[in-house]
Formats: structure tokens, sequence, C-alpha cells
């Protein structure tokens, strides 16, 4: 196997520099903001030559690199990219440095620390994205609450310590289950393939051979862990709190990818290890996800403050890509996909421009806001550009995921009953409803507070190259699709192929 | 060898440990305490005379020598303590010396 | 009754020249040592300064010297120690460990007001009863390095007479250990009466047909429950809060790292018949003892503010989860659970030490709030404090989470899915107490702003165990091929 | 020229761009309303070429499709990016350009001096964009795309004085209940397209109705599907049950009203229904709720419009009144009458919005009808343009409205049934009366509005000359399609143009019942008495004595105050569904079930074992003899596991 090592030096880039941002002495903060975004801007590059390299039409895993890291357990360094992965770690490498460049002038406390944990935070996305071994991915998935908690604790709001415990407990909660899973299904493979291994493509063959009861609990265990992290209906509530308690960086990475690992890992894992449990549960899990699609919504109308209706409006969108997944057609899972993307790009866009209001009047909530159409007009324009995309308007890119979805599982043999897609379609409408009615709140009307003349300043130079990128995919995407749906047809294919092999090839 | 069985040794020393247990639970008094272990120690010397005799072997005894050193330097080493605990408190009732709790 | 002399079969490996016999060289460094530390003490005042060079060098000089002969492996005395492989690695341990105890020690001392020379020769002592106990072959010699640890860790939790906090963890320690000792010495006779042997090599090679006689399940009970209360499991942890939270950190780090050790190596040894997979009989006791201290070491520690007392606490579920490896009882577990240990000593020495670096006059400043802030008074010790908080918590790229992992692994091999995942919940549980030390240093402001005077000396100590902490973390290899090959 | 039809959406593409990225820059008003406007005129010059070219061509090529990109394909699903140019959209595509034209050139003068001057041109430019993409869409997918589209730029066009009041609320408020009314009828759409992809496999227009007409498919699914898609055309088009925001989006500038709120997008519904023509008629059940509904609506908005006081809510009651109408017609299976009838309304309609607004525009922006009066010697431009376009709703005979809504009633008639025909009558009746009431209460009678500073006046050039031709457009329009009686065979041109597009629907429909001419006539001589007695009727009560309305009104109190209030449908709607949903989710979902329900899970738990570690700490009782005690339970418990397990 052609040992390839762009997807190790995509990986070394942010570990050497958060190793080297450590050295800068912590006054040279704008150096240290320069080298931070340098960095992330070269992890993009390597990750665009990734993607032009990638061949889009093999299912399986490209750019294979694999080294022995713990010979007593097997263990490998074995990383490489599918369809569905290369797109997700775009989106990372995407959103990095647009993050770092979004909070310039936010983060004044010890930028060091800051632009450390946010390159140590990309390294242990990118890690999850592209590892291949079950025991590395776990490595991974841990090691990124650690940046992450630090993020939220530090430079978050009041209730920062209650958000950030509250994330790290309940995902550790999740995930630890999981390790047991990991252990379970390794020691099950050293009985049947005869060495203990947790290399997934080997647990492939096995992951379906486990007999079907405790075929259950694995799937239950795996699934819970990245239920948290989606996250579903009812273990959703850590959600609002860090977001709201994040700083706008961290709310914005944490909206644009680290939700996405959870579903990612709902394709990766849950359904080609347990394909029988996956298509036995599905009908539940489904359940749940348009009760957080419509639960979401509801909520979310009703909130008072931006950030939180934001957060709750994820609750929604994830509701959907949940739902896509486990309709297991390949328009869903397809739409499911894309609309992870969407959702990083969408969701992503509105906190940075919550973001760019609060560093005006560090207040977010929608009272103190009205009529600022007149005041900054540019900023009205992209945040409607924001919002409708969030809203799935056809012709940009949440219509996509939303449209392949719906139309995925109305059709989908595991489901086989329309209400699933009746209740998630109705989730469109109120989506229209909370976030028109916060823009026009915000943006509509008399300008209601005297202090709003002088203290808002329309969008500056740097606020607009982050905003603009974003705007353009969210545009491609909605026109042009098909560069996006191509790089995942494969993939996405292969999957429900694996899962399609072990229960009678139930999905066409 | 002598015509007592064994057992009755056995139920002696078993008793004997019995006791110094109980004496370490009831009593409050430090020394005392210290005095039951020494006799929850000899009445291990005795069942490993016992099984050394009727077994034949000599480990049994070899290992009482050991235990009696051992529990010599415990004496010592204990005593120590507790002439430092009464330096400090002038007392040595267990029951008083508890600031370290919950 | 009568029964045939027990005949202590030729062993195969016992040394036919005297050239064997310095294998027994790491324990000989020692003992030569604290006689050589006895002389310093007599003859000059400035003992305090040099006794605690003398004994690292003598430290380092053992563990290395184990570690080179690591393979040369006999039994030596008429089957009465053994040298070489699995005792090697303990001594590694031990020698290490003490050498970053005592060069942590030296500055600490003075603020503690223990600041003498013989302090430096009881750690030396204690390291030589351990390493008798992890290398005995014979019961008589668990016993006797049993007690010559035990009694010089009594005498150094009061080394410091004056403080009646000293005195009441001596007090508690010594009353409590004779007690248990009692009961191993009447657990000893048993299995001798019952077996007419005390060589270990003939318990376990026909451990099965012994285990049918109820006189010695009694005494290897009886035996069990004294050295449960060493490795501070839970029906016998009592002492360990009050101890470790009297004594000088120093030596606690000591007694809680290198003292558990030790003492689960005679399990290790005692055992090594249930780990061949020959009988599991003693499974629910471990499994019960294992469960019951994670869950009790976890929930309890929460609500500790004193940092040592809850470091004590982690350590009661420390043991749990080694317990766990003792329940699992397959090859695979001897292995975990040594490098568990191992990682346990570095991350638990890493830990108190730093406590002792922080901590101010007469046992001030150990608790939550004199570390709220910390990462703006130092930010290197926060740093490294977070690390030894993540790799206690079970992080992954630490070793204290590979640490879990083998062990784990080890308990689902034999079926014990329900402890792996009681284990998992009481992590999950310690994880809040372990990351609320991290709360306090850096997303709190300093109450009470207090100059932190770091000594040099201690500070190596620190990084060094950070160093092996990752390295045990980011490469288990290193140790596990070790231990692996050790062990077949 | 038919595959140059791809200009006809890029060229107001490009307008909306140039005018929203450049606009403000453009200071000159008159250039911005060239841009938009050229932009729409050159795409009407389009249609027409392709139009005339498809002319030429023999009936059945005249469909073709022109292909720009492939969309989306995704496991079954293909969709390509690819515009349908047959008889329909082009009819359709000439009304929307052509009547989009004049409506921009009208709005470079009504919009005169308004500060968001570019950006209300590059909204309406973008709804051009939407509206082409709608109706020459070749699959529903892209029909969807414009069919949200125009709803977006409605959203935007009827918010655009944001800062403006609009009755109880504000402007942007009824911009957003537009949008949510037609997200909810989006979403029966969206629910019929899935349903089509899952029995068709495709959701192209060409491929879906050829199956249709083959595959073997139960009647039940047919009658579904056409139930979800008319519920989207309900939300569009605004009928019975979704009706509720054409009313409230009069908030937005008269010339939106009059393009969107009355000649286009209003359609878009209708337009659906007859495109998938075939699907409807194999479902007869569907068919009769859709006249029904059609039938209701009808009278319903116009009985409310008999009492309405603003100009333009009027007329919005009577755009929604004449969307029943071709609903009806729909409804019975004449699908080409209603789009006749699409086509002339959309002339008159926009004519009489347009002489409103150049009404409001001499009046200062005041719309309350009981403050107008003898306007007729101010603008007499505006005046006589309008009266021509009363006379066409009202179905004089001679005008289009005539021609377009006789068909509607014979064909409800010779359906439908006496009932329908009859309804329909008495609703062209009240039409003739409450449009009566208008011109009379504005334009004769004595003036009632104070002198000293409101002083009307004609408007401009750029105003009156949009409103002249779409005058004699509604007077011509309806000669394309006289009816059989009076033209023979060969008369109908238009319904021969369309008859191409509804074969396969009219095989699957049954028959006309034998009716000879005689009965049309006489029906129609029935219904244009009743329409000349209701207009004599206005004009005596408003022109002459006044003081009737007030004692009918007076009379009937109760009748009065329900129809002013719209049958309180509004205030229904708020208190069954807005304010259930709202409270709801924050006294129950919010507050309690996520903040107190689920959260409280977790911190209860988190405190449990808190209070848990609280009390087990107590067992540490700092005294040597209770640790000695505990030891020896723990051996006590051990030799007992011993003892039992032997």
């Amino acid at each position: 196997m052609e040992q390839n090592l762009l997807l190790t030096y995509l990986l070394l880039t942010p570990i050497i520099g958060s190793v080297l941002v450590l050295f800068f002495k912590k006054e040279q903060k704008e150096l240290i903001r320069w080298f931070g975004l340098a960095v992330s801007l070269v992890a993009f590059v390597i990750s665009l030559v990734v993607y032009f390299s990638f061949n889009q039409t093999n299912p399986q895993f490209q750019f294979i690199h694999q080294v022995i890291w713990i010979k007593s357990l097997n263990i490998s360094y074995h990383v490489g990219v599918d369809g569905i992965s290369l797109i997700l770690v775009l989106l990372t490498t995407f959103l990095t440095p647009l993050t770092l460049l979004s909070t310039w002038k936010a983060i004044e406390k010890n930028v060091k620390m800051f632009t450390f944990s946010m390159l140590f935070l990309e390294v242990g996305m990118l890690g999850v994205f592209i590892s291949l071994d079950i025991f590395l991915f776990y490595i991974f998935w841990e090691a990124m609450l650690i940046p992450m908690y630090f993020i939220i604790g530090i430079w978050g709001g009041e209730r920062r310590i209650y958000a950030a415990v509250k994330f790290f407990i309940f995902t550790m909660f999740g995930s630890l289950l999981m390790l047991i899973a990991i252990i379970w299904l390794a020691v099950y493979a050293s009985t049947t393939l005869g060495y203990f291994t947790t290399n997934l493509l080997d647990l492939y063959k096995v992951g379906p051979t486990v007999p079907h009861d405790i075929q259950g609990w694995m799937f239950g265990a795996f699934f819970l862990s990245f239920a948290i992290k989606v996250p579903l209906f009812p273990l959703h509530t850590w959600l609002p709190d860090a977001h709201v308690e994040a700083p706008t960086a961290g709310s914005v990475i944490l909206a644009g990818v680290l939700l996405k690992m959870g579903t990612y890992g709902l394709v990766r894992f849950c359904l080609p290890l347990f394909p029988q449990s996956a298509v036995q549960f599905a009908p539940i899990i489904s359940v749940l996800a348009v009760i957080g699609i419509i639960y979401g919504a509801l909520v979310s109308m009703v909130q008072t403050d931006m950030k939180k209706l934001v957060a709750y409006s994820s609750v929604s969108h994830l509701g959907f890509v949940v739902l896509g997944i486990f309709a297991m057609t390949v328009e869903s899972v397809q739409g499911a996909v894309i609309q992870m993307v969407n959702h990083g790009l969408s969701t992503g866009a509105l906190f940075l421009l919550v973001g760019v209001l609060y560093e005006r009047t560090h207040r977010r909530d929608i009272a103190f806001y009205g009529g600022i159409a007149k005041l900054v007009p540019l900023y009205s324009t992209v945040l409607m550009i924001a919002m409708l995309s969030s809203i799935g308007l056809p012709g940009l890119n949440g219509f996509v995921g939303e449209f392949l979805i719906l139309i995925g599982s109305f059709k989908s043999p595991v489901l086989n009953s329309w209400w699933f897609t009746i209740f998630a379609a109705s989730g469109v409408i109120f989506a229209a409803v909370y976030l028109l009615w916060m823009y026009q709140r915000v943006v509509f009307g008399q300008v209601t507070n005297e202090e709003l003349k002088h203290e808002l300043t329309d969008m500056n130079l740097r606020e607009m190259i982050v905003i603009v990128p974003i705007l353009i995919f969210i545009v491609w995407i909605g026109v042009y699709p098909s560069t996006f749906l191509k790089l995942t047809e494969v993939s996405t294919q292969s999957i429900l192929q694996q899962v399609g092999t072990f229960t009678g090839n139930l999905l066409k | 060898m002598s015509s007592i069985p064994m057992e009755y040794y056995l139920i002696l020393s078993a008793f004997m440990f019995s006791v110094g247990v109980a004496g370490v639970l009831i009593r409050r008094n430090a020394i005392v305490v210290f005095m039951c272990i020494e006799l929850m120690l000899n009445s291990a010397n005795l069942t490993l005379v016992t099984f050394s005799s009727y077994l034949g072997n000599s480990i049994g005894q070899v290992f009482v020598f050991f235990v009696m050193t051992v529990a010599a330097a415990e004496a010592a080493v204990g005593l120590a303590i507790i002439i430092a605990i009464f330096r400090n408190k002038k007392t040595v009732n267990i029951d008083e010396i508890n600031i370290f709790k919950w | 009754m009568k029964r045939e002399r027990g005949q202590i079969k030729n062993d195969t490996n016992m040394p036919q020249n005297n050239y064997e016999y310095f294998l027994l060289m790491p324990q000989l460094i020692i003992a030569v040592g604290i006689v050589l530390s006895v002389l310093v003490e007599l003859t000059t005042k400035k003992s305090e300064q040099i006794l605690p060079w003398l004994s690292i060098a003598l430290f380092v000089a053992a563990a290395f010297d184990s570690i080179l002969n690591i393979n040369q492996n006999f039994v030596l005395f008429g089957g009465m120690i053994e040298v070489g492989g699995k005792p090697a690695i303990f001594n590694f341990i031990f020698n290490i460990g003490a050498a970053l105890v005592v060069l942590s020690s030296i500055d600490y001392l003075k603020k503690y007001g223990a600041y003498f020379g013989e302090y430096y020769i009881l750690v030396q002592s204690s390291v030589l009863g351990m390493m008798v106990m992890s290398g005995a072959k014979d019961i008589l010699m668990i016993f006797m390095g049993l007690e010559l640890m035990s009694i010089c860790f009594y005498v150094l939790a009061g080394i410091n007479r004056k403080k009646l906090s000293a005195n009441e963890a001596s007090m508690k320690y010594f009353l409590l250990g004779a007690f248990a000792t009692g009961f191993i010495v009447y657990g000893i006779a048993l299995i001798y009466g019952a077996t007419g042997t005390t060589s270990i090599q003939n318990l376990v090679e026909n451990f099965v047909t012994y285990s049918s006689n109820i006189i010695f399940i009694l005494g290897f009970v009886f035996f069990l429950v004294g050295f449960s209360f060493k490795i501070a499991a839970v029906p016998f942890h009592m002492w360990v809060p009050d101890v470790y939270h009297g004594s000088a950190t120093s030596v606690t780090s000591l007694m809680s790292t290198t003292g558990k050790t030790a003492a689960f190596s005679v399990l290790i040894i005692m055992l090594s018949a249930v780990f061949s997979g020959a009988s599991n009989v003693f499974r629910p006791y471990f499994a019960t003892i294992s469960a019951l201290s994670m869950l009790f070491g976890s929930v309890v520690a929460i609500s500790q503010t004193n940092l040592k007392r809850m470091l004590a606490y982690s350590s009661i579920a420390h043991a749990g989860y080694m317990a766990i490896g003792l329940a699992a009882g397959n090859i695979f577990s001897v292995a975990g659970i040594i490098f568990y240990l191992a990682a346990y000593v570095f991350m638990n020495i890493g830990a108190f030490t730093i406590i002792s670096i922080v901590e101010g006059e007469n046992d001030s400043k150990t608790d939550l709030n004199s570390f709220a802030g910390l990462n703006a008074k130092s930010p290197i010790l926060a740093a490294l404090m977070a690390l030894f908080m993540f790799a206690l918590a079970g992080i992954p790229p630490l070793a204290g989470f590979f640490g879990k992992y083998y062990v784990f692994i080890s308990a689902i091999q034999s079926h014990l899915t329900w402890l792996a995942i009681l284990g998992v919940l009481s992590s999950v549980i310690s994880v809040y107490f372990y990351i609320r030390v991290v709360v306090f240093m850096y997303f709190k402001e300093s109450v009470e702003d207090f100059k932190i005077q770091i000594s040099p000396y201690s500070l190596t100590a620190v990084i060094i165990t950070a160093l092996l902490v990752l390295v045990f973390g980011i490469l288990p290899d290193t140790l596990m091929n070790v231990i692996t090959s050790v062990l077949h | 020229m038919i595959n140059l039809i791809y200009l006809t959406t890029l060229l107001p593409l490009a307008g909306f761009l140039i005018n929203g990225l450049f606009g403000r820059k453009i200071k000159n008003e008159k250039v911005i309303g060239i841009i938009g406007s050229a932009a729409v005129g050159i795409s009407f010059l389009v249609v027409l070429g392709a139009f005339i070219q498809t002319l030429g061509l023999p009936a059945e090529e005249r469909s073709n499709t022109v292909e720009l990109f492939s969309w989306l394909n995704v496991g079954g699903l293909h969709i390509k990016f690819a515009y349908l140019v047959d008889q329909l959209s082009l009819t359709m595509s000439l009304v929307v350009t052509g009547v989009g034209f004049l409506i921009h050139v009208y709005s470079i003068g009504y919009m005169h001096g308004d500060k968001g001057f570019w950006r209300f041109f590059s909204y309406m430019n973008l709804f051009i964009f939407a509206m082409m993409n709608l109706v020459l869409g070749d699959n529903f997918v892209v029909l969807f795309l414009g069919w949200e589209g125009v709803g977006l730029c409605s959203y935007l066009l009827i918010g655009f004085w944001y800062d403006r009041k609009f009755e109880k609320g504000t402007t942007s408020q009824a911009a957003k209940k537009a949008f949510v009314v037609n997200r909810i009828g989006d979403f029966g759409f969206l629910l019929g397209m899935f349903l089509i992809y899952m029995t068709f496999d495709s959701l192209n227009f060409k491929e879906v109705f050829s199956r249709a007409a083959s595959f073997p498919i139960a009647e039940s699914t047919f009658g579904l599907i056409a139930l979800f898609l008319f519920i989207g055309a309900t939300g569009k088009s605004a009928q019975i049950p979704l009706f509720v925001w054409l009313p409230d989006a009069m908030a937005g500038p008269t010339p939106v009203s009059a393009l969107i709120h009355a000649a286009t997008m209003v359609t878009a519904g209708v337009y659906m229904v007859s495109r998938a023509s075939i699907i409807f008629a194999s479902a007869p059940v569907v068919m009769t709720v859709v006249a029904v509904i059609g039938l209701l609506t009808a009278i319903m908005a116009a009985s409310i419009g008999l009492v309405q006081n603003d100009i333009k809510k009027v007329l919005a009651y009577s755009t929604v009144s004449q969307l029943g109408y071709m609903f009806l017609a729909a409804g019975v299976g004449a699908f080409s009458a209603s789009i006749f009838h699409v086509m002339t309304h959309a002339f008159f309609k926009a004519l009489l919005f347009l002489g409103a607004g150049s009404v409001i525009h001499g009046m200062h922006d005041e719309q309350n009808i009981q403050k107008y009066g003898g306007l007729k010697k101010y603008m007499p431009k505006t005046y006589v343009t309008f009266f021509i376009a009363t006379l066409a709703i009202t179905g004089v005979p001679g005008l289009s409205g005539f021609f377009s809504k006789d068909e509607i009633l014979w064909s409800a008639y010779a359906n439908g049934g006496f009932v329908f025909w009859l309804i329909g009558a008495i609703t062209a009746m009240l039409t003739a009366f409450y449009m009566f009431r208008l011109v009379s209460l504005t334009f004769y009678g004595k003036e009632r509005f104070d002198h000293n500073h409101v002083h009307p006046h004609e408007s401009s050039a750029w105003m009156t000359v949009p409103l002249m031709i779409l005058a004699f457009f509604s007077v011509v329009g309806g000669y394309i399609g006289i009816p059989k009686v009076f033209s023979g065979e060969h008369g109908n041109l238009f319904e021969g143009w369309l008859e191409p597009i509804y074969a396969p629907a009219q095989a699957k429909l049954a028959t006309y019942g034998s009716h000879t001419h005689l009965e049309e006539i006489l029906l129609m001589t029935v219904s244009v008495a009743a329409a000349l007695s209701a207009i004599y009727f206005a004009l005596y009560v408003y022109g002459k004595k006044p003081q009737i309305a007030e004692s009918v009104s007076n009379k009937f109190k109760g009748f009065y105050n329900l129809l002013l209030n719209k049958y309180f449908v509004d205030e229904a709607y708020e208190a069954a569904v807005i304010q259930p949903i709202q409270k709801g989710s924050e006294k129950f979902l919010w507050k309690i079930f996520d903040v107190k329900i689920i959260d409280g899970m977790v911190n209860g738990v988190a405190f449990l074992v808190e209070s848990g570690s609280g009390f087990i700490r107590k067992i540490q009782t700092g005294v040597v003899q209770s640790y000695a005690v505990v030891m020896m339970v723990g051996i006590a418990l051990a030799l007992l596991w011993l003892i039992l397990s032997l």
C-alpha cells in the first residue's frame, strides 16, 4: 500500500504551529495572531492540494499513511480520506483561518494561549476526520475536548465555568461509553479475526457479525456518544449554554465543525459497523430527530438572546442531518453530508455576524436592537443572505441539503412512512418564522435605541474578508451543488452498500 | 508427640486472636490497644508453633523468631509515637485524636 | 496429619557460583548506602546537605543496575528471593520514584520543619524493604520486606514530632498498620498450617489442590485482607485520607506511590497462579473491592476542598481501577496493572510535588482556593498541574489513559464488562474534581496573593515526572514492551 | 429565438446585480430606472420573438426545452436547470414581461424622490428573474426555485418602507406574515413534489406527465398529489385557508401591489394547477374541491370588498375574488379559460392598481376613499383609464373581462352545475357593485378632502402612458378568446393555442354535456343584466343618496362589522394557531421542558452525586476505632462470602 504523507503533513502543520506559538512572548500579540493565521492558511492550502489530487470515482480511502504506534495493542497511526471526510476536512481548514481572523480585536487576554488552543483544536478536529483506526479516532475525539474547554472557560461570558464543565462532562460521559464499546469490539475481533485490532477496515468486516443482541448494545454505546455531540433532541441542553458563554470564535468553531463530528461519527461508525441494529433503531432515532427539528425551531422562536436563538436553530438543523443519515437512501445521506457543510457555513456566518454586533455593543439581546438597517445597511444585507441560507431558500445552500434529505427520507424503505417527512418539512416553516422574526425585530422598524446611533459602525474591511468567502460558498453550493455532491457520491454509495449487504439489501 | 490433639492449640490461639481483635476495637487507651495487637501477633506465633510441631518441619519455628523480632521493633516504634502524642496532647485517649475528619 | 517434610525442589536456575550473588546488586547498593548514611549522620553536622545527594545517587545506581540486568532472572538463597524479571521492573519503579521524592523534598523539608538527615535514612530503608518484598519467593521474605517498609513509613509519617497533625497521622497509620499485620501473620500461619511450606513457588504450582482446603482459603483471605489494607481498597481504606492529609507532602507522595506499588507487587506474586488462569476463586472478592473503591473514591473526592485529601481519595479510586486487573486475572491484566502502577506512581509524585511547592508554612495553602489563579502567578506550575490532572482523569494522550485502557481490555477479555462500565462511570465522576482544579487555576482570579517561591530541585523533579508521563502517554510501547518481555 | 430564452432570466438577474451592487453609487434615478425597465423590456422582446417563432411551428413541435446545466444528480434524482418553451409558458411569460415592463416604467415616476430608489428597482428585477424561472421551468424543482424566489421578493418589496407603520403593526410584520403564509403553502407543494418523485421517479414535467397518462396509478395517489399541490397553490394564490396575507401585502408600494399581488405572482398557483392539469384531471374529487374553494373564495372576498374604505384593500379583495374565479375555471376543467382570465385580469387589475397609485400619488398618500370625491376633473387621464378597467372587470360586454368571465361562468354551468353558475353570477354582481362604489366615491360626487393642503393633480407622463397602454389591452385583450358561441368553430384562438397542452387532461375528464348555444346566450344575458343593474344601483346609492349606504350599514350592524373585519379570520388564526404555538413554546417548551426538566435532570444528577459525597464522607469520623470497626465489617463480609461460596 503506497504511503502518502500528505495527510500527515496536514496534521503536522497545526501541531508544529501550536508548539511554536508557545515560544512567542506574551506581548507580541500582533505577531502571534499573524502566525496563527499563517499556520491555518498553510493547512488550508495543503487540504486544497489533497482535494485536487483526490480521485472522486474511487470509493476506497485514499492518501493512506499507516505506521505502527503501539505494537502490543496492534494500534497504528492509520490515516486516510474518502469523499465524506475530505469535505469535512476542507470545512475545518476553511473555517479555522476565518475564525482566527474574525477575533482579531475580540480577544485581548493572553492571545498566546488562545492561538495555541485554536490550533490544538484544529489538530483534534482534523485528526477525527482523517483517522482510520478507531483508537486513534478516540484519542483525537478526546484531545479535541481540552482546547474547547479552555476556550469556553477562559474567554467566555459570565456563566462560562458552568458551561465549560457541563460541556466537558456531557461529552466525556458519552465518549467513555464508546471506549468500552471500542474495546469490546477489538476483543471480539481478536476472537473472530484472530488478532486484537482496532483498524477500522478490519472492523468493518467484524462489526456486522457481532451477535444481534450485543450488537444493539454496541450500537447504543457508539450512538449515545455521537448523539450527545450532534446534539440530538434530549441530550442537547449543553449546546445553548456552551454557545452563549463561548467567545465568538469559540461558538463559530463549535457550531461550524465540532457538531459535525457527531454526525460524521454516525455515518463513519454507527451505520457501517452495526448495520442490522442501525436499521432496527432507525425509526426511533428518526422520531427523536424530527422532534429535535420541531422542538429546536419552536424554542428558538421565543429566545430573547440572539446567540441562544442560533444555538437552538443548530439543534433543529442537525435534526435534519440525523434524519437524513438514518433514512439510509442515497439521496438522504448525500443530503445529510452536504447539509453538514451548509450548516457549518450558514450557522458559522450567523455567529460571526452576531459577534460583529457583540464586539460593538457588548449586547446580545434582541430587544436592545431595532431598525439598524439605516445605520448599518451593508451588515443588514449580509445578515439577510446568511439568514436566507439558514432558512433554506432555494438558490442558496440550505435548500439543497434540506430538499435532498426530505426527498430521500420520504421514499426511504427503512422508515417507510411519510409522517417523518411531513413533520420534518414543517420544520421548514418554523425556520422561516424564528429567523425572520429575529431579523425583523433587529433590522427593520424604527431605530429603537439611541445608543445604537453612535455605537454601531458598519462592517469594516477585516469583517468583510471573513464573511465574503462564506457567502461565496453559500451561493456556490446553492447554484451549482454538483461540485460538492460528486465529491461525496461514491463514498456514500459504498457505505450504503456496506449497510445493504448485511441487511438483505433492504435499501435501493 | 504429646497426646494433646492439635485442635485444642488452634482453638486457644483463635480465641486469643479474637480477644486481641476485640481489645483493639473496644479499649480507648492507645497503649492498651497496642498491647492487644501484640496479643494478636502472639496468638499467630502459637498457631505457627503448633503447626510446626505437628507437621514435623522447623519452618514454623523459624518464622516465629522473625515474628518476635518484628514485634519488638514495632513495639519500640509504636511506643515512641505514643510518647510523642502524649507530649503534644497530654492524653493517650484515641478518641481525642481526631483533627482530621471527613 | 503427619506429612512428609516439604522438600525444596532443586531449582533449575539456582546460581551455581558466587557471580550470581552480584545480581543482588540493587539491594546491596541500598543496604551499603544505609550504613554509609548512618556514618555520615554521625560524623558531620551538615548531614542534611550531603545525604539527599547521596541517596539520589544510590537510588539512581540501583535503578539502572536493576534495569541493565533485567533478563538475568535467578532465584537466590534457596528459593528465598528472586532477581531480574518482574522484581527488576518494580525495583526500577521504587528507586526512580524514591529519587524523585528525595529530589523534591530537599527544599520542602526546610519549609516543613523536618530538616534532619534521619529522613533520608528512613526513605532508603523503606525502599530496601519494598525491594525485598517485590523480590520475595518465600512468604517469610514478604513479611520481612513488608514490616521493614511499614515501620519506616510509620516513623516518616510522624517525622516532625512537634506537629500534632504528623503525630496523629503516624499514630493512626501505626495502629491500623499493626492491626493489619496481625491479620497477615495469622493468615500466614494458617497457610503454613495447610500447606506445610512457605515457599511461594510451591504454593503457586499446586494452588488448585490447596484451594480445596478450607484452612488454606481462610488463611489466604486473611492475607488478602491485610494487603487490601496496604493498597487502600475500600473497606480497608479508612486510614488513607487522614494519614495522607496529616503527614508531610513528600512523605505522602512516597507512601501513596511506591508503598502501594510494593503492596500490589506482593499481590501479583501471590496470585500468579490465578493469573495463569488456574482458578479464579478470588474473582468475586477482588471485583467487589474494586467496584467499591472506584465508586467511593471518586464520589467522596468531589466534596473535598483540601488538595492532599482529594488526591488521597483519588488514590483509593486508582487502587480500585488496578484491582480490576486483579479481578480480571489473565496474563494481559498483569501487564496492565504494572503499566498502570508505573503511570500512577509518576502522575502522583508530580502532583504531590507541585502541592509541596505551593504549600506555605505549617500546612497552609494546600486547599483549592490557594490554587485559584495559579496560572497568573506561575504559568509553568499551572500548566504542569493541569497536565497531571488531565493524566489522572484519563484523558487520552497521557499515561493515565493507557493504564485504564489496558486494565479495561483485560476486564472485557475475562467477561467483566460490567466492571469496566463501572470503571468508566467512576472516571466520568472523577473527571469533575480533577477538572475543578484546572478551573480554579485557570478560570478564577487568585483570592490571596502570596508569592510562590519555586525551588529549582522540586521543579526539575516535576519536569522529569511530566516528561515520563508524556512519554508513557505518547509512546506506551517503550514501557509495555519491557513488561511483556519480562512476563513471558 | 427560442434557444435565447435564457436571456429572459439572465437580463433581470443582471439588472438586479447592477442596481443592487452599484445602485447606491449611480445617484441619478433615471439611469437606474432605465436599466431596470430595459432589462424587462428586452426580455419581453425576446419572449415575443420566441412566441412568433413558435406560432410558425406546427402544433405538435411547439414545446421544446432549452437546457442550461445539470443542477443535481444524486441517486435516482436527475434535475437539470432547463427551460420549457411551450404555449402555456409563452403565454405566461408574455403577460409577466409585458405587464412587468409597463409597471417598471410606471414606477420610475411613482418612486421618484424615494431614497431607496435603487433598492426598489433591484428587487423588482430580482422578482422578474424569479417569476420567469417559475414560468419557464422545465421541472418541478426549477418551478419551486422560482416559487420561493417570488415569495422572497414579495417579502422584500412588501417590507420595502421598513420604517413605516402599517395598520396595527409595521410593514415588515406584514412582509413576515406574507412570507410565512407562503411558506406554509410551499410546505404542501414540497410534499406534493416528494410524492410525485416517489410515484413517477422523476420531477421533469415531460416525463411525469407522460407517465401520469400511461402508468396504472391508483386514483387515490393522484388525489393526494393534487391535494398537496393545491395546498401550495392556495398559499401562493391566496385562496380560502391561506388568503390572509394578500390584504396585508398592500403595505408595499402600489407598483409592487400591481405587479406582484395582482398580475403575476398570485397567478403562479393557477399556472401550476394548469401545468399539472393531467394530475388534477385524474383526480375528480380534488377537481371539485378546487372548484368549490375557488367559488367560496370568490364570493367571500367579494362580500368583504363591499365595505372596505381603503382603495388598495378593495382592489386586493377583488383580486382574491377574481383568483377564486380562475380556480373555479380550473376546477371545472376549463383550464384554458382560467389562463385566459389570468391574462385579461393581469391587464385590467394592473391598470386598476396603477390608477389607484396615481390617485394616491395625487392625494399625497391618502388611501381612504371616503376622503376622495370629484377627482374626475383633477385627473382626467387616470379617471378615463380607471373607468375603462372598471368596465372590463365588471364584465360589461365588448371588453376583455366579459369574454373571459363569461367563458368561466359557462363552463361552470356546463360542467359544475347550475349552483356553481348561480354563485358565480352573484359574485359578478357584487364585483360590479363594489367597483362602481369605488369609482363613484373616488371620481364623482362632492369633494370630501380639505382643499387647503391637499390639491390633487394629474400624474406625470411616466405614469399615465403605461395606464393608457394597459387600457388599450384591457379592451382589445378579450378578442383573441371570443367564445365559440359568437365566433363559431374556428373562433376561440386562445383556446386553440393552448389546446395541445390540455389534450391529455381533457381526455381524462368527462365530456361536456350537450348544451345548445341557446342556453349559453340566455345565461350570458342574465349575468350581464344582473351586472348592469348592480352598476346602476351603485351609481344611484353613492352618486345621489349616500345616506342610504349609512342606513343600510346601521340596520345590519352586526353583518357590516363582520364584513369590515374580514370575518375575523385574522383574529381566528392569531388565537387558534399563532398564540398557542408562541405561548406554548415559550412557557412550556423552553422555560419548563428545556430548562426545568432536561437541565433539571442533568443538574439533579450532579446535585445527587454532590450531596451523596457529602453524606458518605461523614463515615470518616477521624477516630481510629471507627476505622478498625469498618475494617472488621469488611473482614466479616469476606468471611461470610467465603463460607457461602464453599
